[in-house]
């Protein structure tokens, strides 16, 4: 038996939610910018987009964050730990592209070392994802082997019904079980069509690409130079990537005390490799452009089995000057034919 | 019942006059009250915004910039390039909301001392009245404090 | 032939009699709206040019590029004036040889492209002279008025729930063509002057000091307020310093490839009602 | 791993009975990177710096914070101490618990407070202090001494009897300056040409001193110590080394009719010529302007009686550049046009002249044999009237300073004309009589008194011609009423100024200028004879209006400083100097322009193979003075200044 949760209903959910403790975070536009924020009520979420301009990640691995406090005494240092609130969360509205990120950095932040932070988050946090029915021409999650509907990370995935009245209910995980289990009531035991997805075209073949990329001789390429020509070195598609996850230590403070910091990096900057000589091993934005795509589709997927990219295409959307991975991936596509 | 508010306030100030003049308010014995923190520069040209930001980085309530009268600058002219420096960082501070009752200047020369002491006087005072400075505290303690989502 | 049409022409000469080595252009973008920056060394590519009213960019910042000048070469660039001023201070700053500049100038006037004469940049002096005789009001003129009327507390709050979205990617600085530093003060961690975390404190030291790197620099082309991912309205500021150093000390951004940059420079008789 | 000493002097009460010192002593012993902290008395005494100093040894200090007075007072005392105890000197800092603290706070606590706070910020500064070692600036022991007056001449003697080499440069083809033009000198009245020509002649001929007349200097780069010097010597048409000086060619020049400079218009010369009979060198100039053979190809005539051959027209200018480690400026003085008095006439009645013109008069070497002679007929004038301030102290038509002299010198010129002239009459219109000067006050009241000159307080509105004199019409403040006087003469004292080029000239030397062209000295009271560029001195009348006596007083003083300067083989300067980071410099040059003292040079960076990698700003250490507004204005943060550097500077209110 489907069951389905009407729109209508949201605002009893939430505050079934709040009820259970839960703090209910959504997609919200506001002061010009779109990104997940705690919510209230149903009506500060916003639906028409069809991605938030900031991703998922800034729940899970915030974009600056403190670890811990210091005290410098005369003979010893003293330390106190800062962990996240602690807080159980459910996030609704999710886009599957947002949402496989984080499936496919869960192996990163776990490999070795595990991640207090981003696990202490993950697993506070249950994720409603919403499948696409809308795409633009920067989505790619086709490309990637992923599709508007895809489950990876999604505790429970909804299909958008006609008429926006509200969604078919997949529950996919026991957690997402368990926080739907809270709204039990309020969902209809019906069934109905959901709308069809979103068509989102094949942009670049990418088993080519992968194959071109681990090939030693394209290493040297004079296309990294060509391609790269107008990258002007920010951080854009990195802090706006939802997968991307390098980060910096950064102590702030004064002679007394101070806070030791986890802050985003980016490896299009100048100063990501820079050496304390003043050898820099990626000089070139070249270099610094070539390290971003092999990382992502080659030393990522050797290593793990996963391309460090969903597919979401804010690369490309919010790029100052309209580059991106897609064009990149496109190109050499072309080049491994 | 609550102590009276003591501000913060942080001067930055060149060697040649204003330190003199503070000297000079010394040797003469003129009284001001003791919240003002003198950072020493050699010239006025040598001051940078940078130092007033870290100033409120550290809890400044207020911030005072001082050096010599145009055309006693012992370099010459440091203190005419300072004064370009201030009139863009101040209309800066003045459009992002940094009242400028806390950030003030002054020419003051080596026989100013009691032009010294009682500009300690009226900044400390005018600071009092304005209360902490919450709005900029506020930051800080944001930067103190776990993410919240 | 239309403008776009006479522009490739032009491109094709240019590189066909060698006269310079590469044009900095635009092209097509990934969006039938979008335009991006294109660099062309052969006449064949001129007609891959786009030259119409989407051409927002001020591509002056590619010319200061690693190596690109360091032959001694000429370099054509599509440039709109903001850009030809931009190209202004950078010789001013000894960033490039105007000489080596070859500008294929143009301008959008309401909305659609008008051609301009000249390729060097005293070319377009008298040009830029009447952009400062006649600096137009922006739209955002209104905003800043709304802003300098409200009292500290609330510009302040306004600015800080502004740079509270910052992330600190710099895309601002990145594709400013003044913001050309071998090292920003903020990567400069001894003393670590600005912070580098994205947090509001960090964020409002950042916005402000790069503000004030620009005062007297900045020629509002607007590409920093394009580039932001976070949309922070960062030409209100720079719109704002540049009226300050135009009040206050006469001073019109890029008139000139030798006017001394106004912070390096002084007047005995400089306002200083504010100094007590 | 810092190891700081921190000394608190109770200053007897003057620290100690505000602060609670023990309270500081225990918050400084607290902190970390403090080994020790302790108290005393009175630290700046034997003992108390032998407490330092025993400090320092036994805890292997890096580093000392003394808070006591202000560091004007003891900065240098306790920098010394520490050199003494092998403590490189700069890894001191006083914190000023006195001046800024006990003497000005009443409230013990809140100043308690205050003087562990700011102790605690020099502590985390001097934390990062870097050692730093005077700079050594090498000495090239070569003076240039530019103006051959008398300041110029005396300046030139001095340093040159003291043994070190000297370039004396003279635009004008002879020594001498305006002293050379004088007729008799107050307060003494000796001829000025006697006691003028001996010192010139004495400069000419003294082994060290290399003179360079007819020359002019064109370039001054570098700094003290290493100055290069560009001069161009003019081309004379006459071969210096040939010319014996006998004047042939002088007597036989066909042009005879130009207007004498030396004699201020009143005589003639020829085109070939020397300023005046005693000029040294005494080798002729031919004027080019004026010469017949340069005006229309013929003529020779002075290269056809030449008997040695002196004579070259094809003669170009040349040009020197010297390396010079001190320069002495004494280019001097000009005096003021009055074409601004239209109603005292000058330019329009020959018989109105000006003081330096009635020096000529009555010169015995000037146009009439020291007779007192009317320009326009020669006659003998029976009533004199000078006009003092004839454009000084008048802000609206002439200059609003006084120029010292003229009050001296129309009492002198009062004089000369009733010794000259028996039975004439001589009346001077003054403003005040400002006659301060061993002697002066004297010799004013002699001209009055003893020479009969009257002196009426007022000045003078209108002169015009009526029967054949000169009407003065001016007013007798003192008596209230309005004076005319029917003179046969005129005399204006006219305003000193600035040399025409001064404010040019200025600036190829590198010093300063007020409004009217008059050189700054670094400091009007204790630094009047330098230049706020070090190792640039000024003497005489290009600093302000002076007379002979402040002029050779202030020659000889330049010549001391001179003299030290080259006493030793290196210069040593505080290091406090700004430092540039070449790989983060993008060489944009704001620096450059907005250092005080163009110390920031270019500098190229080239690969091993010599290319240009980039160029970039290189602070030259001996310019630097230090003010650090170079490091301000770095937006790449890559000029910083030792002593005051962004990390202590950062550390400091880090420490608050």
């Amino acid at each position: 038996m489907t069951k389905i949760l009407l729109r209508d209903r949201l605002d009893d959910c939430i505050s079934r939610w709040h009820a259970a403790g839960l703090d209910v975070i959504g997609p919200v536009s506001k002061n010009n910018i779109s990104q997940f924020d705690t919510i209230q009520k149903a009506g500060e979420l916003d639906f028409g987009i069809i991605l938030p301009d900031r991703t998922l990640k800034d729940l899970f691995f915030p974009q600056t964050e403190p670890m811990f406090r210091y005290r410098i005494g005369k003979q010893q240092i003293d330390t106190e730990e800062y962990l996240p609130p602690g807080r159980q969360r459910i996030v609704f509205g999710a886009r599957p592209c947002d949402v496989s990120a984080m499936a496919i950095d869960d192996p990163l932040f776990g490999w070795d070392y595990k991640d207090t932070y981003w696990f202490k988050r993950r697993t506070e946090t249950v994720i409603v994802t919403i499948a696409c029915t809308s795409a633009d021409e920067f989505c790619m999650c086709t490309s990637l082997k992923l599709a508007p509907d895809s489950p990876q990370g999604s505790d429970i995935l909804l299909r958008p019904l006609e008429g926006n009245r509200g969604w078919l209910v997949e529950e996919l995980t026991e957690r997402g079980r368990d926080a739907f289990s809270l709204i039990e009531g309020l969902l209809e035991n019906a069934t109905g069509d959901p709308l069809p997805l979103a068509v989102v075209p094949v942009k670049f073949d990418l088993d080519a690409c992968r194959e071109w990329l681990q090939n030693p001789e394209n290493f040297e390429s004079h296309f990294w130079k060509e391609i790269s020509m107008r990258c002007i070195g920010c951080g854009t598609c990195t802090f706006l990537c939802p997968t991307c996850h390098c980060f910096d230590f950064q102590d702030e403070g004064d002679t007394y005390t101070g806070i030791r910091r986890k802050n985003w990096d980016s490896c299009s900057f100048a100063l990501f490799t820079m050496h304390t000589s003043g050898h820099n091993p990626r000089s070139t934005q070249s270099a610094r452009w070539r390290q971003r795509i092999m990382h992502k589709f080659n030393y990522f997927p050797g290593k793990f089995s996963l391309n460090s990219c969903s597919g979401c295409g804010r690369c490309t959307r919010e790029c100052p000057v309209d580059m991106g991975i897609t064009e990149t991936l496109q190109e050499i596509t072309k080049l491994s034919k | 019942m609550s102590e009276p508010f003591e501000p913060k306030i942080v001067a930055f100030v060149c060697t040649y006059c204003t330190y003199a003049g503070a000297d000079l308010a010394g040797t003469s014995r003129l009284k001001y009250p003791p919240n003002i923190r003198m950072v020493r520069l050699p010239c006025t040209g040598r001051i940078s915004p940078m130092f007033i930001l870290k100033a409120l980085q550290k809890g400044a309530d207020g911030v005072l910039v001082s050096g010599c009268h145009p055309g006693d600058c012992h370099f010459t002219h440091g203190n005419y390039h300072a004064r370009r420096r201030w009139t863009v960082f101040r209309a800066l501070l003045n459009f992002t909301g940094i009242p400028l009752e806390r950030i003030r200047f002054s020419w003051i020369s080596a026989a100013e001392g009691v032009k010294f002491a009682e500009l300690i006087s009226s900044l400390t005072e005018d600071i009092r009245k304005l209360g902490p400075f919450d709005q900029y505290k506020a930051m800080i303690h944001e930067t103190e404090t776990p993410v919240s989502l | 032939m239309s403008i776009q049409e006479q522009y490739r022409k032009r491109a094709a000469e240019l590189l066909a009699s060698g006269e310079v080595k590469i044009i900095i252009g635009y092209g097509a973008g990934s969006t039938p709206d979008r335009r991006r920056a294109l660099f062309i060394r052969s006449a064949d590519d001129a007609s891959l040019l786009h030259v119409d009213a989407a051409c927002d960019a001020n591509l002056s910042g590619y010319l200061v590029s690693e190596g690109l000048l360091s032959d001694r070469k000429k370099v054509g660039i599509f440039l709109r004036p903001e850009g030809i001023r931009s190209v202004n201070i950078l010789a001013a700053e000894s960033q490039l040889d105007p000489l080596q500049i070859v500008i294929i100038g143009f301008n959008v006037e309401n909305g659609s492209l008008a051609a301009l004469q000249g390729s060097g940049v005293n070319d377009f002096s008298s040009l830029i002279s009447t952009l400062k005789e006649s600096r137009s009001t922006p739209e955002e003129q209104a905003l800043i008025e709304k802003i300098e009327g409200m009292t500290p507390e609330e510009r302040f709050a306004f600015w800080q729930a502004e740079f509270s979205k910052c992330i600190k990617c710099y895309a601002c600085r990145q594709v400013c063509p003044m913001c050309y530093c071998k090292r920003c003060i903020v990567d400069n961690n001894q003393p670590q002057w600005v912070h580098t975390s994205s947090h509001t404190l960090g964020n409002f030291e950042w916005n402000l000091v790069r503000a004030f790197h620009l005062s007297g620099r900045c020629v509002e082309c607007g590409g920093c307020d394009r580039a932001c991912p976070v949309n922070i309205p960062l030409r209100l500021i720079n719109r704002r310093m540049a009226q300050e150093v135009l009040d206050a000390f006469d001073h019109f951004s890029g008139m000139s490839h030798t006017q001394e940059p106004v912070l390096a420079s002084f007047k005995k008789d400089d306002p200083e009602t504010f100094i007590l | 791993m810092a190891k700081i000493g921190v000394f608190i002097c109770h200053c007897g009460e003057n620290i100690g009975a505000k602060i609670d010192c023990t309270k500081l002593v225990s918050a400084m012993n607290d902190h970390p990177g403090v080994s020790v902290s302790v108290e005393y008395k009175y630290f700046c005494s034997d003992p108390g710096q032998e407490n330092v100093k025993k400090a320092i040894r036994e805890h292997n200090l890096t580093g000392v914070v003394v808070a006591a007075c202000s560091p004007r007072m003891h900065e240098a005392t306790f920098r010394k101490a520490c050199a003494e105890a092998g403590l490189n000197p700069y890894l001191c800092e006083i914190a000023n618990i006195r001046e800024q603290c006990s003497w000005v706070h009443t409230d013990q606590d809140m100043a308690t407070e205050k003087a562990i706070e700011i102790t605690r910020s020099l502590i985390e500064k001097v934390k990062l202090n870097n050692e730093l070692q005077p700079i050594e600036v090498p000495v090239t022991k070569r003076a240039l001494v530019i103006g051959g007056g008398i300041a110029g001449i005396q300046a030139a003697l001095d340093i040159a009897n003291a043994g070190q080499e000297v370039v004396l440069v003279e635009r004008e083809p002879s020594l001498g300056g305006h002293m050379a033009q004088l007729s008799e000198t107050f307060p003494t009245l000796d001829c000025s040409q006697c006691i003028m020509t001996p010192r010139m002649v004495e400069a000419a001929q003294h082994p060290k001193i290399r003179l360079l007349t007819y020359s002019e200097v064109e370039q001054v780069e570098g700094f003290i110590g290493n100055f290069k010097v560009r001069i161009r010597q003019k081309s004379r048409y006459v071969d210096m080394k040939a010319c014996t000086g006998c004047g042939d060619c002088i007597q036989k020049c066909p042009q005879k009719k130009i207007s004498d400079e030396f004699d201020c218009n009143l005589g003639k010369r020829p085109a070939i010529y020397t300023p005046f009979a005693q000029a040294v060198p005494n080798i002729p100039v031919i004027d080019k302007e004026h010469c017949t053979f340069f005006k229309n190809g013929k003529c020779k005539v002075c290269q056809k009686v030449c008997e040695t051959d002196a004579i070259n027209f094809e003669m170009q200018d040349e040009f020197l550049e010297l390396e010079i480690g001190a320069i002495v400026v004494a280019t001097g003085f000009q005096i003021q046009n009055t074409a601004m008095y239209g109603e005292y006439g000058y330019g329009k009645y020959a018989d109105v002249i000006t003081g330096l013109q009635f020096e000529r008069l009555a010169s015995a070497s000037g146009p009439t044999a020291g007779k007192i002679k009317r320009p326009s007929d020669g006659v003998e004038p029976e009533t004199i009237v000078f006009i003092q301030c004839a454009g000084s102290r008048d802000p609206s038509k002439g200059v609003k300073y006084c120029s010292k002299i003229c009050c001296m010198y129309t009492a002198k010129h009062a004089m000369l004309y009733a010794h000259k002239v028996h039975g004439g009459k001589a009346h001077v219109f003054y403003m005040d009589i400002r006659a301060a000067g061993k002697g002066y006050d004297e010799f004013t009241r002699r001209a009055i008194e003893e020479d009969e000159a009257s002196y009426l307080r007022g000045r003078v509105s209108k002169v015009w011609k009526e029967n054949g004199k000169l009407m003065v019409r001016g007013v007798d403040t003192l008596l209230g009423k309005p004076v005319e006087i029917a003179a046969d003469m005129v005399v204006l004292a006219t305003a000193i100024t600035p040399q025409p080029d001064a404010k040019e000239f200025a600036k190829v030397v590198g010093i300063g200028c007020d409004e009217y062209g008059f050189y700054n000295e670094a400091h009007l009271k204790l630094r009047p004879v330098e230049t706020a560029t070090a190792g640039i001195f000024l003497a005489g009348a290009c600093q302000s209006p002076k007379d002979i006596p402040d002029s050779v007083s202030q020659a000889s003083a330049c010549a001391s400083k001179v003299i030290g300067l080259f006493s030793r083989d290196q210069l040593e300067r505080e290091p406090v100097i700004a430092v540039n980071n070449e790989s983060t410099c993008s060489g944009c040059w704001g620096c450059a322009l907005a250092c005080p003292y163009n110390a920031i040079e270019k500098k190229d960076i080239l690969s091993r193979s010599g290319e240009l990698i980039k160029r970039v700003a290189f602070i030259n250490p001996g310019l630097c003075q230090g003010c650090g507004t170079c490091v301000t204005f770095c937006r790449s943060n890559s000029i910083d200044l030792a002593g005051f550097t962004e990390k202590q500077i950062f550390a400091e209110v880090m420490g608050l």
